[in-house]
């Protein structure tokens, strides 16, 4: 289990990428990413847990345990699970309060992102709102 | 000047794309290779030219106005007119319609001449290949009137099922409109057959030409259509402008569709008289640089010929098609014996979006999606996209073989 | 270059006229005076650059294209509805459609949101002085749903009659549409205090901003109006695009006006469901260039500022008001405490045509006729129409003192 | 009465025209005409003897008397009513077949048309049409 903190990880992927000096790297990196990423059980591949906003389709779930909040998900395109990949990477298996708090500037930081399209960037960006929607739920917060 | 690169006899496809500035352009650090031409084309310098020409020299409000720029204007703007009339071979400038392109145009149609030609319990016959624009109108209209919609079924190549479109027409039929060339398939359709078959039952016939326009030599006397529709913007011309051609006697009977300046003859308190053709479909200022500049497209194809244009594109299709064959792998949707040069394709085992990206990476532009056509890829076809790449006059081969290469990196990539 | 004119402490008009090529022209040997700004305005350097600038870059089709090309002009796009969002002080980019023009907002209007709010028996409320655009649909709508439409009456200085406004509404009223700055007589109504009266009675407003958009700061959160409408062409901007404003809980509630791509969330053969706000109004492939090339123009204005505009324009107005008033036998038609720099008249004894006619051979632009209000000039002020001059930011009083040596000479020829 | 052919008159306008070297004078010359055009009775000012397509209004008569057609018309404009002077001037007391023949070129000849609005140049085509139109009727013609 990853122990570091969200920090840690977005700092440790920024260094993953910097080996790369080029895009085509880096999507390489990320095809092998979505490649591994495990993948959701089938029921979950439903309209319930769909995030909208992309032009693949994602699935994404998240379950509490022991205070800490664990991401799973799914794409029909394997970019987009290497994206999504990362984001699990860094926020899943932390307290929903961190992961409300947690800025994802890394993201920016990896330098992919003039080579993602605003259509991933915002798909990106429906993501991580997904993902802290949940943190919300749990925290006890309302979403408004 | 780099050596030209002679794709036919005639375009001087090298020449041709000097007058492109935008085709200069570096995207991602490569050159661009523009294969989006089907969503809309890039256009040549004597069109965006014509926009500023126009403003720089003309700009004004048209009609009505006694000033001499009005008095320019306004014959720019009707001396375009009957540029599209001759495009079209038309009849009389009475019936053409300058709408906000074929979308705008379409649910012209559906608005006012469905309204008065379908009624309750009444069919209207669409194609399963229809674009959004072509469907949701008359899903609209039908369910308005209490009417049925039917599709003419697409066969696997992506050809309409004639049979099944003959057994579906019956008295209850009021009106069909179906695509000529799709955005999606590139398949021509044999639209003059159709209208054959739907005049023998009296049924009036609605033909969207969007696709058709850029390619196509288009000939409403020789189809005997009852209307069409095609947008400037996919045919080398402006955006925010298009063509609606309607029979006359349709166009007379029809109501109004917008109300406002330009349409009525004179407007009292108490009752309103509205112009005559094609004005009364004309509501409020019209897109006039639009529509001025949407004459100087209609010149630039007519200058490179129809003929040539559908030759050069051929080749390229024929060009595409044996690369992708040769890199074995890529499944093409839309494989009709009559098509242009678009081609729908999915490289096998990798997601249209994955594909996209990595193109678009190497500079080079194509769609991924639905194309606007999403019951055709997720209902007929069963497909989560595919990726479309459309060709214009100004591509040439060596644009088709950066993209044969980039499919084949994507496949190392992905599989 | 000539020595600049100051026309205002702070918009050097020499200058300024530097920006707008179209008025360097000489016209019938005379330089071009151009007075028709209330038609549609002329358009300068920035405002035609964006134009090429748009084509020559990043010309590409919108939303869902995943390249880059497609995702700049995506962004650009919605970068000039985020102007226009600030340009009208709306909450939102979701209240922000863009359609074809003025017109094109009230007929998406009339026949969405009125269709919804307006029944039998009912009654809809405009003014006598409203423009053809804001008068045909609401008289199309009320002919459809057989409702009354009533009008404000309006005084012998062109004002709205306010106690005549009060005493019109009742529990039957439905809808109010008024024009904020008359075309025709250049009165700005006190719409704010229209809206709120309608508001105590419940009853949404529509403002006609046509002619507010070049000479007024727009402020929907202050005016509280829950729709208003405006054109590019007229505020500097290019043709063929226009701004409609809506409150967001009215367009929630209104069925969509047109259909096709873009304004669809998914399609299936059987069901459409709808996009959200503002794409579910806007079918079909928009105006691109038009829309962003429109945000050139909301910098142009915020460039010099709304305060400055006015100052200007009301110099302009009131030497005009000078002169005509020395020259003599010159009748205004409109004379508001409230105006803009728009100016109608009449020479005693002179038609309006004739008058047109000789002032464009001296090169000066002006319009003649109903100017779209023809229930107004004809049924109101039973006049033959009237001769209209105009006034943009970049006229200059030099240019009034030509018109006003205009009407002398005209006066000695006919009279 | 006139008896000169319409070629003939068609030359005497140009010549009249040919004085002026500005289009002041032209103008001036044609308010004057305007002014001295014999009015048209009250009763045929409505609309079916309006001819449309001009943005002043224009009536226009039309009787047969030993053969020959004689016009008459009446604007609310000036200029228009000048314009019109000339049309009758050049056609009325004809033939209707030598009315239908004539080419009516004088127009572009008097070097007005320049300054003429195509806004009055459609105007003064449609005063024409409909003055060929009367010809057309009593030429025994149908009007198709
Ligand atoms: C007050 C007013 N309303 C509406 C319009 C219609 O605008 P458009 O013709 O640009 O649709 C105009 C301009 O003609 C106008 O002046
Ligand atoms: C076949 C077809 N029909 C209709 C349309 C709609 O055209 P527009 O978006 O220009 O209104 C398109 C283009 O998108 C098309 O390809």
């Amino acid at each position: 289990m990853n122990t570091k903190s969200i920090k840690e990880r977005e700092d440790q992927i920024v260094e993953d990428f910097s080996l790369f000096d080029d895009w085509m790297g880096k999507y390489e990196y990320l095809i092998e990413l979505g490649k591994k990423l495990p993948v959701i059980d089938e029921k979950y591949k439903n309209e319930s847990y769909e995030v909208k906003g992309c032009q693949s389709k994602v699935w994404l779930n998240a379950e509490m345990k022991d205070g800490l909040l664990h991401y799973k998900a799914d794409s029909d395109a394997v970019i987009t699970k290497g994206i999504i990949s990362l984001l699990i990477n860094v926020l899943s298996g932390n307290k929903p309060d961190d992961i409300l708090n947690a800025d994802m500037d890394f993201i920016n930081r990896i330098g992919l992102k003039e080579h993602l399209s605003p259509n991933r960037a915002n798909g990106l960006t429906a993501m991580v709102n997904y993902m802290k929607k949940f943190a919300l739920t749990y925290s006890g917060q309302n979403v408004n | 000047m780099e050596a030209p690169v002679k794709n036919t006899e005639l375009i001087d496809t090298a020449k041709l794309r000097e007058e492109f500035p935008i085709l200069r352009q570096k995207l991602n650090g490569k050159p661009l290779v523009y294969f989006d031409n089907a969503a809309t084309s890039q256009k040549p310098l004597s069109v965006i030219n014509a926009v500023t020409e126009y403003y720089e020299t003309i700009n004004s409000n048209v009609h009505r106005g006694i000033h001499t720029l009005s008095e320019k204007a306004t014959e720019a703007y009707e001396n375009s007119r009957e540029k599209a009339r001759s495009f079209v071979n038309a009849e009389s400038t009475n019936e053409i319609v300058f709408v906000k392109g074929t979308t705008d145009g379409i649910n012209l149609i559906a608005s006012s001449f469905g309204n008065m030609t379908v009624g309750e319990g009444d069919e209207v016959i669409i194609s399963e290949m229809e674009h959004h624009s072509n469907m949701v109108p008359w899903q609209n209209l039908c369910r308005q009137k209490n009417a049925e919609l039917k599709y003419i079924p697409v066969n696997d190549d992506g050809e309409l099922m004639m049979d099944e479109f003959r057994s579906m027409i019956n008295e209850k039929t009021k009106l069909i409109s179906v695509v000529y060339i799709s955005n999606t398939l590139g398949t021509v359709n044999p639209v003059k057959e159709i209208i054959e078959i739907a005049h023998s039952h009296n049924i009036p016939v609605v033909i969207d030409a969007a696709q058709a326009a850029p390619h196509l030599k288009l000939d409403v006397k020789d189809l005997d259509c009852d209307f069409m529709a095609f947008s400037g913007h996919k045919m080398y011309g402006p955006t925010g402008i298009g063509i609606l051609y309607g029979k006359e006697k349709h166009l007379e009977a029809m109501p109004p569709y917008q109300f406002g300046g330009e349409m009525i003859k004179s407007v009292s308190f108490d009752k309103t008289e509205f112009n005559i053709l094609p004005y009364k479909f004309e509501a409020g200022t019209p897109n006039i640089s639009g529509a001025i500049v949407q004459g100087a497209a209609v010149d630039f194809i007519e200058k490179l010929g129809h003929e040539n244009i559908h030759n050069s594109e051929m080749k390229l299709l024929e060009h595409a098609n044996n690369l992708f064959e040769e890199i074995g792998g890529i499944r093409i949707i839309g494989t009709a014996k009559n098509k242009t040069s678009v081609i729908s394709f999915i490289v096998e085992g990798v997601h249209p979006y994955d594909t996209g990206s990595i193109l678009d990476n190497l500079g080079i532009a194509v769609r991924t999606g639905f194309h606007c056509t999403q019951p055709l890829i997720e209902q007929r076809y069963k497909l989560p996209g595919t990726v479309r790449a459309s060709f214009a006059v100004y591509n040439t081969t060596g644009e088709i073989d950066l993209l044969a290469d980039g499919l084949k990196k994507i496949k190392k990539m992905f599989l």
